[in-house]
């Protein structure tokens, strides 16, 4: 009962912090003084960094200030974080704003409110997923792979912004076309545009960029990941990933022969990607429905266990692998007890390869049979499966299984989720007493059986003699 | 040939002294599963075998009542006492039911 | 329980007396086969250890998969399947078309398991099968021997057979097939048989008759039985043995088998309908015959009955045999299929079933392949025989008749050596023990019995308790006839279990243990390195075609694309349709545009072939190509000939020396496409150590769509008519070339199911059960 | 808050198994022993369930820790 009453809360929790029940508007006071703003389109994600000096004109301290994302952002819109000048996360509640319906606008809390007529610094990081579109879409082997980046040449602010500068990262030298808004300059692996003066509340203009794009673009369609606690101090981790690579598609025949004469052929082909899992992972495995993918390295590092996975096969564009990816930890790394209390903290997801983007992930934890009083704390919003039973080894009435999901999950998104629940120690004994049981069953079989097949024999006998 | 005819009256004779009740008892049942083998068999050729299954689990059914009742008249049968050592009349009466409960659950699910 | 089921018969001869040595003895029984089942089992583990836990071969692929689909969705959808992935357009019927013994098996397993919350994937429970099947193997020649002989010779027996290379060459880990839990059956029925006739039990017999059951559900080999049987109880009349407990044994085994065995939806009518089953209907007449005029002699034993009795059986014998040929000449019997034919006639195969004989299972057995697949067993095994029959009873008439037909068949077919496999360990284990026992008896004389049986059992550990077993020969250091003697006999003996354990170790490891889907390659440093090119194939197909997608390839590999690949195949190594497999046959053997029609006619998106040439693996396409045609010409002789692929020497070539035929057709083409890696000179082809005649051309109908690492899988994708400029083609050609191949298909369908392999890798097993 | 460890250290696995189902089976061995070799007079209930019991407790711990040996983390 309380295990439900606990998830209704919780999902109450959710639903209010999705809906948006808060509305804000828009202070007039607030100014941007200067935004220094970094577009990273160098691998297959946009992370853009903007640094944001902030100005009180108003006579009233500011507690907060909105930040907003264009509305054909929005839905590419993994990740979004502020720090603040010492590097510390602010907090973020979404909310919205009346007239402005199409826009998202989130709430930044500052540590401390900011004075009139003086200034703040913030760091504002954006994360965008599938905003870079192949362009040509299909490409044949030997070509390389040419993307296309939209986005708004202006900082998109509910605030007027008063001088602003962007450099945006290709990291090549190959651009076919870019916007050009005077002032710009180029110079290898960067664009630079601005700075810009005296740009009013949301104000969007069209910023493309079409250049060459060789990085790996993979999506991790589908990851489902099994976390499974065992107080004889073990923790199973199971990752089952589905991937695809979602860039140019391959046009035409695949050739063995280039592919082998020619190192730099296939150049949007991925061959293998690095994993890290933590250092103390052991009893690493790496396999799919047809056994296992023998072709993969392994190093153990000092902080981490670097895997080398290559599939089966290279990857091109369209085509798609998926495995299952396991390992042990001890429990100390990541269990906390005490008494019968237990906190479990650990990554709601993990690396899977550098600039990762996930479409779907399912995290389940499977906790000892007989755990109770399940309490999860999650640092940013996910959405809680119902809790069922899971039936392996040695179970009699299933273990706890919790479980949520999250849609559009980058490399920002590796944080740790704490799960706090009771477990009577004396538990423990119910598995080996399990098999005593049964196996003392048998005995008694045994010892009936000897008995009752004299009883035959003797209804027989007198017959036959 | 002629000691043939005059042996069958004989054979009849000595069946009918030497023969212990039970195993009379035991060949009424065999005659009549006999003749539902035969009556079966005649249907067959007659009007044709169409349910070939049906028919086979029936006919089948038959000849093996009757060959477990003749295995139960040998094994009860007391001149064959040393041919079937350790096996009692009562034993052979439980093979005899186990054997036709596996018989009769086999042509339930042949027969269709 | 094994111990309470031994524990009858040890207690009734030494009642009283030895009650100790009674419980140890069963104690060290019971031990020395629990060890017998250990090793066995773990001897079959190498592929596990070396690779991994995972299905071998070609027709496990198949049983995994449709085991996997009965898991799935149920016993009774299972047998209803319809799969049509396989034999594209037709479709297979799979529930109708299996032995579903081994399926079942496995399924209970697994279900078992999973109701106890033990959570094996299904996988696992198939590749382990086996292994766990061969110790009950053990147990059960262990149970036949002591029915025959002693039970000494019964652990013998149980030791040989756990680890002996013919049977571990059908059970080894992931080889996943029906011989792996047949045998077993086999060799239990056989038990039970000696059982009932021992006895004269009804109970006994219909136990025969449901281990029969199980044994049809599991292998075509149960004709073996069938046939066995009667033979046995045949020679037992001829020989005077008639009596009532066989009578009673054979006609209750015989009549609820019959009916049992129909129950199995691929059997079906066949028992009452074909030749092969009418020998064992024939004696149940006899049988019946006898029986009855025994009885009437009962009545009266006066008189001349003797010679009546003998005139009766005779003509009922006449009668019977009568009976069956005049059936089969109407038709209401099936006559021999082709391939009991092959048996009787080696070459017969040869001349008429091409791909019978295409299978290297089914040639001749060699003689090196019965020391290698035996070992010592196959010189000590006729002492066994002989001393059967010195002492002949009901039983081992039974054992001579196994071993004399087992003989003769392993000697027909490669594959049948699987059958000789139990009866020689069972006759080697009784030439060891009477062996043993005269040399040990006579030293121990005031501990008879009992004590001999327990050193034996302690030798049969060869190897392992052979210390402990020195000690009781070494201090009764009495007068004896040659104390040296004796032990430099008993010295041999050991020598010779360990030769033979060792050489069953290094054959299972070395011959019998390759996954065959996996390859192995080592570098000259010792290093080993993992060629796993059919799966990066199949995992290409699986991901990244369409659902639907049909592949086209030749049939060996129909069951792995099933499998791992999981996508609709042409053909497969369930080869019923030979028409079929000669299309796709021709397709192979035909040019470029003349393919194209026939794969258009069938649907064809991909074809897959296997190229070796890369890294010199002789089991590829190429070589099997000669097969191909052979088929081919079987059914479209006017469009294939055979001698169009040699030169005129009538070599089998690759090079420029080859015919243009053979330079020109698609398998050729599809092979050495742009085939320009491997050593040096570039192109060089490794497994035939050649370079290819014709290089350097493009394909018009196909394009490269993956090809793996090691260049072992091709895979082409055909294109659609609109994406070539398709060559003009004359329209009457066309017309005649397809209906053509319609008519063929359906002229002449033969049933011919025989499959596997044509590579002729020696020692190296290939799957198939019929 | 503390770490949590297995309250026995998984290095010592293997010897408890090894030593537990090694003990185990010894009972049950005679346990067997003791069920085929005594008569019906003879036969002890009390004898047999001590030993079953013991042969039950020791070869069941002996189990768990093979499995926890091998990886399978109950």
């Amino acid at each position: 009962m309380a295990k439900i009453q606990y998830s209704f809360i919780f999902f109450l929790y959710i639903i209010i912090k999705c809906n948006g029940v808060n509305v804000d508007i828009i202070s007039s006071d607030l100014k941007l003084k200067n935004v220094d703003r970094n577009i990273d389109i160098s691998s297959q994600l946009v992370k853009i960094t903007s640094k944001i000096t902030l100005e009180n004109t108003g006579r009233a301290p500011v507690k907060y200030f909105l930040y907003a994302a264009e509305s054909v952002t929005k839905d590419n819109l993994a990740f979004v974080g502020f720090k603040d000048n010492n590097n510390k996360d602010l907090r973020l509640v979404e909310t919205s704003v009346k007239g402005y319906d199409d826009v998202k606008f989130w709430r930044v809390e500052l540590k401390e409110a900011v004075n009139a007529a003086s200034t703040v610094v913030v760091m504002a990081e954006a994360v965008l997923t599938k905003a870079l579109l192949p362009y040509p879409t299909a490409i044949t082997q030997q070509e390389d792979q040419l993307v296309k980046f939209n986005g708004n040449l202006y900082f998109f602010s509910p605030y007027y912004v008063a001088s602003q500068k962007t450099t945006v990262i290709v990291n090549t030298k190959s651009v076919e076309s870019f916007t050009k808004v005077k002032p710009f300059s180029q110079q290898d692996g960067t664009i630079s545009y601005g700075p810009y003066s005296n740009i009013g509340p949301f104000t969007e203009k069209e910023l493309s960029i079409h250049y060459k794009n060789n990085s790996p673009f993979l999506t991790v369609t589908r990851i489902e990941r099994l976390i499974e606690v065992s107080h004889w101090g073990n923790i199973a981790v199971e990752e089952t990933i589905e991937i695809e690579h979602t860039g140019a598609k391959l046009k035409g025949p695949f050739s063995r022969y280039d592919y082998q004469q020619d190192h730099h052929s296939g150049p949007a082909s991925v061959r293998s990607y690095k994993t890290l899992l933590p250092a103390s992972a052991a009893d690493v495995y790496y396999r799919d429905t047809n056994g296992n993918i023998s072709t993969s390295n392994m190093k153990v590092k000092k902080d981490t266990v670097e895997l080398d996975l290559r599939p089966r096969y290279p990857l091109f564009g369209g085509w798609r692998t998926h495995y299952t990816l396991g390992y042990n930890v001890p429990s100390y790394e990541y269990l906390y007890h005490s008494g019968n209390e237990y906190l479990l903290k650990m990554r709601v997801i993990d690396h899977i390869f550098d600039d990762m983007q996930v479409d779907e992930l399912i995290t389940k934890i499977i906790l000892p049979e007989g755990s109770t009083n399940i309490k999860l704390n999650i640092p940013y919003p996910v959405s809680r499966l119902p809790d069922n039973l899971h039936y392996t080894y040695l179970d009699t009435k299933g273990r706890p299984v919790v479980s949520f999901t999250k849609r559009n999950v980058v490399e920002n998104h590796i944080q740790d989720f704490q799960l706090r629940y009771t477990f009577p120690r004396l538990l423990m004994l119910q598995e080996p007493l399990l098999v005593v049981g049964f196996l003392y069953m048998l005995f008694l079989c045994v010892i009936i059986y000897v008995r009752l097949d004299f009883s035959i024999h003797k209804a027989e006998h007198p017959h036959k003699d | 040939m002629s000691s043939l005819t005059s042996v069958v009256p004989k054979l009849y004779q000595e069946y009918i002294t030497k023969t212990p009740k039970k195993l009379k008892i035991i060949d009424a049942y065999l005659l009549y599963v006999f003749l539902t083998a035969v009556i079966q068999f005649v249907y067959c050729c007659l009007v044709g075998t169409f349910p070939f299954n049906s028919f086979l689990s029936g006919f089948i059914s038959t000849v093996s009542s009757f060959v477990l009742g003749v295995c139960l008249r040998l094994q009860v049968n007391p001149e064959n006492k040393n041919e079937f050592q350790g096996l009692s009349a009562e034993r052979g009466f439980a093979d005899f039911i186990f054997a036709h409960l596996v018989l009769h659950l086999v042509v339930i699910n042949f027969i269709g | 329980m094994p111990a309470s089921s031994v524990e009858k018969p040890l207690n009734s001869p030494n009642k009283g007396l030895f009650n100790n040595t009674a419980g140890f003895s069963t104690l060290i029984t019971v031990t020395v086969l629990l060890l017998a089942w250990l090793a066995g089992f773990a001897s079959r583990l190498f592929a596990v250890i070396r690779f991994e836990s995972i299905i071998h071969e070609f027709d496990p692929w198949f049983n995994y998969r449709s085991t996997a689909y009965m898991v799935q969705h149920g016993f009774y959808n299972f047998l209803n399947w319809f799969d049509e992935r396989a034999w594209y357009p037709l479709g297979r019927i799979v529930g109708g078309t299996v032995y579903p013994g081994l399926m079942i098996t496995s399924g209970t397993i697994h279900w078992i398991l999973h109701t106890l919350n033990i959570p094996i994937h299904i996988r696992d429970i198939c590749v382990f099968l086996a292994p766990v099947f061969s110790g009950l193997t053990a147990i059960a020649t262990y149970l036949l021997t002591s029915e025959l002989w002693s039970r000494g010779a019964g652990l013998f027996a149980a030791c040989f057979i756990a680890i002996v290379p013919g049977y571990s060459s059908r059970s080894v880990a992931g080889s996943y097939d029906n011989e792996g839990i047949a045998i077993f059956a086999l060799q239990f029925t056989y038990y039970l048989w000696l059982k009932s006739v021992k006895s004269g039990s009804v109970f006994w017999s219909v136990c025969t008759a449901l281990s029969y059951f199980y044994m049809v559900s599991a292998w075509g080999g149960y004709v073996f039985i069938i046939n066995l049987i009667p033979l046995h109880v045949f020679v037992l009349l001829i020989m005077g043995r008639f009596s009532q407990r066989l009578f009673v044994s054979y006609t209750v085994f015989y009549i609820i088998g019959l009916l049992l065995s129909m129950q199995i939806p691929f059997v079906g009518f066949q028992p009452i309908r074909t030749s092969e089953h009418m020998a064992a209907s024939g004696v149940f007449a006899l049988l019946m015959a006898i029986g009855a005029l025994k009885y009437l002699h009962s009545l009266n034993p006066k008189g001349q009955w003797k010679q009546l009795l003998i005139l009766g059986g005779l003509l009922a014998a006449a009668a019977v045999f009568i009976a069956v040929v005049l059936l089969t000449y109407m038709g209401v019997i099936a006559p021999w299929s082709g391939r009991f034919y092959s048996l009787w006639d080696t070459g017969y195969a040869k001349i008429h079933i091409p791909i019978i004989a295409s299978v290297s299972e089914h040639q001749p057995t060699t003689w090196s392949s019965f020391f290698f697949d035996l070992h010592v067993l196959v010189c000590t095994f006729p002492v066994g025989l002989w001393y059967c029959i010195k002492n002949i009873n009901d039983e081992r008439v039974f054992v001579a008749l196994y071993a004399l037909s087992a003989v003769y068949f392993a000697g027909v077919m490669v594959r049948l050596m699987l059958t000789l496999t139990p009866v020689v360990c069972v006759l080697a284990g009784i030439a060891f023990s009477i062996l043993l026992d005269l040399v040990l008896r006579e030293d121990e004389l005031p501990i008879p019995q009992t004590e001999s049986e327990e050193s034996k059992s302690l030798y049969d550990k060869a190897g392992k308790l052979k210390k402990r077993a020195h000690e009781p020969t070494l201090p009764t250091d009495n007068t004896g006839l040659g104390m040296n003697v004796r032990s430099g006999i008993l010295i041999a003996f050991m020598i010779l279990l360990m030769l033979f354990s060792v050489h069953c170790t290094w054959a299972t490891s070395n011959a019998y243990s390759s996954p065959s889907i996996v390859l192995a390659s080592y570098g000259n440093d010792g290093s080993r390195k993992i060629l796993d090119d059919f799966r990066e194939a199949y995992g290409w197909l699986s991901q990244n075609t369409a659902e639907d997608a049909r592949v086209m390839s030749w049939w060996d590999y129909g069951y792995q694309i099933a499998g791992m690949g999981n996508r609709t195949t042409l053909v497969d190594n369930n080869t019923w349709n030979n028409s079929h497999i000669a299309l796709v046959g021709k397709a192979m053997a035909s040019n470029e545009s003349a393919a194209y029609e026939i794969m258009t006619m069938l649907d064809v998106d991909y074809v897959l072939v296997i190229f070796g040439g890369a890294i010199g693996y002789s089991g590829d396409d190429i070589n099997k190509f000669i097969w191909m045609v052979r088929i081919a010409e079987g059914e479209h002789p006017k469009d294939i000939h055979e001698a169009d692929y040699f030169t005129e020497r009538g070599e089998y070539r690759v090079d420029s020396e080859a015919s243009k035929t053979m330079l020109n057709c698609l398998m050729y083409k599809l092979s050495y496409y742009r085939y320009d890696s491997g050593g040096s000179p570039p192109g060089y082809d490794r497994t035939r150590g050649a370079l290819p005649g014709n290089r350097g051309f493009k394909l018009t109908y196909l394009e490269e769509a993956y090809t793996t690492e090691h260049w072992l899988v091709r895979i082409y994708r055909v294109k659609k008519p609109d994406e070539f400029n398709r060559p003009r083609i004359p329209l009457a050609k066309r017309i005649i070339s397809t209906t053509n191949a319609v008519s063929k298909k359906t002229s002449k369908r033969r049933k011919g199911l025989l499959k596997n392999k044509p590579t002729l890798v020696k020692g190296k097993k290939v799957s198939r059960l019929e | 808050m503390v770490r949590y460890t297995s309250p026995i250290n998984p290095a010592v696995f293997p010897h408890l198994t090894l030593l537990l189902l090694g003990i185990g089976i010894f009972f049950t061995a005679w346990f067997f022993v003791y069920e085929v070799t005594s008569t019906k007079a003879s036969r002890d209930l009390f004898k047999e369930l001590l030993l079953s019991l013991v042969a039950a407790l020791f070869s069941g711990f002996g189990i768990l820790f093979l499995l926890l040996w091998v990886g399978i983390y109950v």
